[in-house]
């Protein structure tokens, strides 16, 4: 073989490399989310739920009269595939990142939305994301830090619970879960009967549920991702495990409820976000969402759904489609449902991109979930 | 001889030109090529990092005719061994070299007992190996970050040159593989290369020539080791984010497809293989979540007709189509 | 105590089913040296072809099943022989190998593409209900799982050792030269052992897949299991791979109870590499001469 | 004077079957010894045991008074002790040279050295020399896989003297040679046998060939030895004629 005709290929390789290019005359929003691995239910909601408000708003007109456009990068649910994606979208100067949602995938990539002074709007929930000091990152839900202190307070004052046994999974979204509740079960003077630790994509919960017939909590806190969340919840009913068991979020959502069938039943928690929520603009989003794609969306399907609506709100608050004027605007601001009926219910974000918003309990029962109770926002 | 031996440098000379300014912009040199951006480099930095594990795959499984499964958990040895020593203030030559060392080390303590029982057993042990190495990186959360992985990671600075912008890096990193691919053209044209040619054949046969099977074995396997080590210490700083997951056992096992895929045995085949995985799937977008697919497909029609890889099948598209090339081995 | 009842239990009941999926492998690597890395992907399929026959076809969930062992032992058995391994016999061990892996991204990526990148629920042979036996609490459905796969188990042992294309098989198992030699039709043998191959990882599939939830990742794990139990217990022998999968079902229960979740897999494995070194030829293999 | 090989009480079994039971015997320098038998009395079983191939169950094997009893075989080959064996075994795609460079190369300086040192370990002297003993001189540059099969037999025979043995065991090295290369392989191993007074021990079938050639001829029968002695008194052994025709 010879080297000048591979040189002559390698520069034919080259050549194709070239990314492709963007109509300039566009909002770019590169959407950059799990679709395989583990994190593909998430991340075809987020990615579903971004494309419905992407068909709205370039119906009726795009962002400042542009048109949005929305490329969607698979993550494979793998951080370092996550960070090269961000550095390919940021190659064709988008106006936002939206995505990823595993913490671990954006604690990878958060420090090139940073450096390139474009904000990423993502589903992360791990306490430590807007703690890092980043001016470009935004969330879409509650972080960790917000959602175990309203939890702990159900477990005390709902559930009643002296004794808890905390059950998560081996990952950012778990451990970072885990290390909140505990703390916060603590300062409330309630027992950690019992602290497992599971595995992403574990399959065999049957050890789980034997240890955990043995610890004897008053309830328990289930904190894993929606598969292992429905394997367990089945492996719980069939080997008789009779204690309360509380979620968040996740642990109600519609996915794990069509998996785990009758063993969701029972099921209780605090729900960031649901398509169940008593808000007649919610419930339409879920109609429209299931009438385009056959499945009722989880609360991805939401996070994704409103981040394009936090960038035409923030765009136009900022008059101009700049990604740092954008992120400069977001932060402080406050956005309505009767200025922005996409953002379905109001919601806020501070300097760091923490959001406040309301949140509810709910209860699965008959397959369904159930709201219970509404939560106010932290601060009005 | 001669004559082809001045062919031979003037093709190594041009393709030497044409990697060095792939990712340059000519434009503002009047010649109208663009160069690569940002990403493009970052693509071509990634393929010669997984080459450089290749190569080492190649060594085990092309010339010495053992099987690792375990590539990947090499290149996370070299990766968080890299990340810890340079984030503690220690420069990143010497990273680098205890990157090789501790692959290398591991390397012969695997090799030791798997090499004394029956063929395929190394293989059995590197696949459990891999996944307690795997497991490591995920439970040790005080040392390597656990899933949250290690971020920060600096690209180094050598003589004086701050490596960290792309194009810059890119450049490094070609230089440390032309090194490391000169490290094993020398090696395999040594006496060391008839070894193993010899161990992979007929190690009865060689073993009776006095060729200490087990040690060549044991080398290849810790040599071939060390290169994953090399390019995971490459790999740290290109990312400069390392988590547990490119380590994964399902890794090595595409490390190991690679190799056979570009030609097992060949010397071209690992940069053959490299590409086929890291630059194909960018151009081949279009084929979005089916490529695996066709690629896994593709894989097993090649091994059907052709095992010898890509390189063997172009020798023979060659040998086909102008006959007067000269007589080509299969 | 009764903790560790429970979870011997529920680890023989998982074990009886990676043992059915070690005897195809000790299987096929015995009478053509097949070394099947696509052997967790044999066992996560199935699953999908029941789920497709139900739900795209709407067929009972029994005739399902049946559909899905017939499928099975049409495509990952005949056809898996003919196309995949009979091709590459001649070319070696190692293209076998990276083939079978290969195979295994297809078998992976195609459940994925043409099904669902998402587990699917997929409904349990046994009720979920308890059953308290000498004061503990069992579950129905753990040994019903457990019940099947020894049935499946000795009707094989039985076929193997009692008829005679069952003897015909060990004798080509044993030594394909002399088998035809002796005039074993060791080809028609060979086809045989593909086919009771795929016919046991369809009868994993059903077992498991109500615990695992369907999905196309299953066989990594699976295939892993399975792999392991069939080394440690020999590679040459069904015996052996029945103990294997019983063994390392079982270990794997305790070590995630007792040891670490975090390590749990890892605990198979040291069991695997301290074979390796202090009894290669498994748990009740026979010896073999040193190599070179 | 020590011999240069012993073998003492070796014994070795299979299961059930008995393939060499306690033999002994003694090779001087410079003996060509011949090794007679019907098939399956043991013959093979004695070399591989003598050799490293196999551990003995009992008995001991000493190279010039040093116990060598399972050794491996790469350590017997460089502490002088070579071999061939009965079915062919040159390297194809390597060429004659390369052959037998590699032959060599194990015996020469420091693995490190070989490493950084010249590419052909210094041994392309030594090797263009037994090519042109072996008058193979127009065949060098060729791929061994393209020789002719008597030519391979010559390759294979100059790679067990590549190293300069002091002891070579030849297996059936007449197997499959036509009569003319028969003529010319027996001639080159008693010019090499003269010049070099490397001693040699050949297991053959072929009788003519092994009266011709050796000094001396053991016969084993049921993996016992039943008879010593020149080529002469073996033909007119009475044990001899009976393990041959007594089956």
């Amino acid at each position: 073989m010879q080297f000048s005709k591979l040189a002559v290929a390698a520069t034919a390789a080259a050549i194709v490399l070239g990314s492709p290019a963007f109509a300039q005359n566009s909002v770019l929003l590169p959407v950059i989310i799990e679709l395989s691995g583990g994190g593909a239910t998430v991340g075809n909601n987020w990615k579903n739920g971004v494309e419905l408000a992407a068909a709205e708003v370039n119906a009726a007109g795009g962002i400042l009269g542009k048109k949005v456009e929305i490329p969607a990068v698979d993550t494979q649910t793998n951080p370092g595939v996550a960070r090269a994606a961000i550095q390919r979208a940021l190659d064709d100067k988008p106006v936002a990142i939206l995505g990823p949602i595993y913490s671990g995938s954006v604690k990878a990539s958060m420090q090139l939305t940073a450096d390139a002074e474009v904000p990423q709007i993502m589903g992360g929930e791990a306490g430590d994301l807007t703690a890092q000091g980043s001016k470009y990152i935004f969330r879409t839900s509650f972080g960790q830090n917000i959602s175990m202190p309203k939890l702990a307070n159900y477990l005390r004052d709902g559930e009643k619970a002296k004794s808890v046994a905390v059950v998560f999974v081996n990952n950012d979204f778990g451990k970072g879960g885990r290390d909140a509740i505990i703390k916060e079960l603590n300062s409330r003077n309630i027992k950690v009967a019992a602290d497992l630790s599971t595995e992403a994509g574990q399959a065999d919960f049957a050890a789980d549920v034997i240890k955990l017939k043995s610890a004897n909590a008053d309830a328990i806190f289930i904190y894993l991702n929606e598969e292992e969340s429905a394997r367990f919840l089945r492996e719980a009913k069939k080997q008789g495990l009779n204690k309360p068991m509380i979620g968040e979020t996740t642990l109600l959502g519609q996915k794990v409820i069509d998996l785990a069938g009758d063993a969701a039943n029972g099921v209780k928690g605090h729900v960031g976000l649901t398509v169940d929520a008593p808000i007649p603009a919610v419930q339409e989003f879920g109609r429209k969402f299931q009438a385009k794609y056959n499945y009722k969306p989880d609360h991805n399907g939401l996070k994704g759904y409103i981040s394009v609506y936090m960038v035409k709100a923030a765009a136009e608050k900022a008059g101009k489609l700049d990604p740092k004027a954008i992120a400069a605007a977001l932060h402080g601001m406050t956005i309505t449902p009767d200025k922005v009926p996409g953002i379905l219910m109001e919601a806020s974000w501070d300097n760091t991109g923490e959001i406040d918003r309301i949140s509810f309990l709910a209860e699965v029962k008959d397959g369904k979930q159930v709201i219970t109770q509404t939560l106010p926002k932290l601060k009005n | 001889m001669s004559r082809s031996a001045l062919r031979w440098s003037l093709g190594l000379v041009l393709l030497g030109l044409v990697l060095v300014f792939v990712p340059v912009n000519l434009t503002d040199y009047g010649l109208p090529y663009p160069g690569l951006k940002r990403y493009g480099t970052y693509i071509m930095t990634l393929w010669l990092v997984t080459a450089v594990a290749a190569m080492g795959v190649n060594l085990i499984v092309g010339y010495s005719g053992q099987e690792t499964l375990a590539q990947a958990a090499f290149l996370g040895i070299g990766a968080y061994t890299t990340a810890l020593l340079t984030k503690a203030g220690i420069p990143f030559g010497l990273a680098f070299a205890a990157s090789g060392l501790l692959a290398f080390v591991v390397g012969i303590l695997l090799g030791i007992p798997a090499l004394r029982v029956q063929k395929h057993y190394l293989a059995f042990v590197t696949l459990a190996f891999a996944v307690m190495a795997w497991l490591v990186f995920r439970n040790e959360q005080w040392l390597t970050g656990g899933v949250m992985g290690l971020s920060g990671i600096k690209r180094p600075v050598v003589f004086g040159i701050n490596t960290r912008p792309f194009l810059t890096f890119y450049w490094f990193v070609l230089a440390v593989t032309a090194i490391l691919t000169f490290c094993m053209w020398w090696m395999l044209r040594s006496p060391w290369g008839r070894a193993f040619t010899a161990l992979r054949e007929n190690p009865v046969r060689a073993e009776s020539l006095g060729i200490d099977v087990r040690l060549y074995k044991l080398l290849t396997f810790a040599i071939g080791s060390a290169y994953g080590g090399f390019a995971g210490a490459l790999y740290a700083p290109l990312v400069e984010f390392i988590d547990p997951s490119p380590f994964a056992l399902s890794q090595s096992f595409l490390y190991l497809l690679m190799v056979v895929v570009g030609g097992a045995g060949s010397f071209l085949g690992p940069f053959v293989g490299a590409a086929i995985a890291v630059l194909l799937p960018e151009w081949l977008r279009f084929t979005e979540t089916y490529y695996l697919l066709i690629y896994a497909f593709l894989v097993m029609l090649l091994m059907a007709f052709c095992p010898g890889g890509i390189v063997a099948l172009v020798l023979r598209l060659k040998a086909a189509l102008l006959p007067k090339a000269g007589k080509v081995q299969p | 105590m009764a903790e560790i009842l429970q979870l011997v239990i529920a680890g023989l009941a998982t074990g009886a089913i990676y043992a059915l999926a070690a005897i195809g492998f000790t299987l096929l690597w015995q009478t053509s040296q097949t070394i099947n890395f696509a052997q967790g992907e044999f066992v996560m399929l199935p699953a999908f072809f029941a789920l497709v026959a139900m739900n795209w076809f709407g067929w009972p969930f029994w005739l399902s099943c049946l559909v899905a062992i017939l499928v099975s032992v049409l495509l990952l058995g005949m056809v898996f022989k003919v196309i995949v391994v009979d091709p590459m016999l001649k070319q070696g061990v190692l293209p076998l190998v990276i083939s079978t892996i290969a195979l295994g991204l297809l078998l992976r990526e195609g459940a994925k593409d043409f099904y669902s990148a998402e587990a699917q629920p997929f409904p349990y042979i046994f009720p979920d209900r308890q059953v308290s036996v000498l004061g503990v609490q069992l579950s129905l459905s753990q040994i019903g799982v457990l019940l099947i796969a020894l049935a499946v188990i000795a009707a094989l042992q039985l076929f193997l050792s009692r008829t005679r294309t069952g003897r015909q098989m060990q004798a080509t198992a044993q030594n394909p030269t002399v088998a035809r030699i002796l005039g074993v039709p060791v080809e028609r043998m060979i086809l045989y052992t593909f086919i009771i191959n795929a016919a046991l990882a369809a009868m994993a599939s059903l077992l498991i897949s109500p615990i695992y939830l369907a999905k196309f990742s299953n066989g990594e794990h699976l295939g892993l299991a399975a792999f392991v139990a069939a080394i440690v217990g020999g590679f040459n022998q069904v015996r052996g791979a029945i103990a294997g999968g019983l063994l390392v079902g079982v270990i794997d229960n305790l070590a995630a109870a007792y040891v670490s979740t975090g390590y749990r897999q890892s605990v198979p494995l040291i069991l695997l590499v301290l074979f390796i070194l202090f009894r290669p030829q498994g748990l009740l293999g026979r010896r073999e001469e040193r190599a070179v | 004077m020590t011999s240069v090989l012993d073998v003492k009480n070796l014994s070795r079994a299979f299961g059930g079957l008995q393939a060499v039971r306690d033999v002994s015997f003694e090779v001087q320098e410079g003996e060509i010894l011949g090794i007679i038998g019907p098939n399956g009395s043991g013959k093979s079983t004695l070399f591989n045991c003598i050799l490293g191939q196999l551990v003995p169950d009992e008995g001991e094997v000493r190279v010039d008074g040093q116990v060598v009893t399972g050794l491996r075989p790469s350590e017997l080959n460089r502490r002088g002790v070579s071999r061939t064996f009965q079915l062919l075994q040159v390297f194809p795609q390597l060429s004659v040279r390369e052959n037998l460079i590699l032959a060599g190369q194990e015996h020469r300086g420091s693995r490190l050295r070989r490493l950084f040192g010249p590419r052909d370990a210094g041994l392309t002297p030594d090797a263009n020399r037994m090519i042109d003993f072996f008058r193979l001189g127009h065949l060098a540059e060729e791929k061994a896989g393209g020789l002719s099969y008597g030519q391979q037999k010559l390759l294979d025979a100059a790679m067990a003297f590549m190293a300069g043995p002091r002891l070579v065991l030849l297996d059936e090295p007449a197997g499959g040679v036509n009569l003319t290369m028969l003529a010319s392989l027996k001639e080159r191993l008693q010019a090499i046998n003269a010049e070099t007074r490397a001693t040699f021990v050949v297991i053959e079938h072929n009788m003519e060939f092994v009266m011709s050639l050796c000094t001396r001829i053991l016969v084993l029968a049921e993996g016992r030895l039943i008879a010593a002695g020149t080529p002469g008194e073996i033909r007119s052994n009475p044990d001899v004629i009976e393990a041959y025709l007594g089956h």
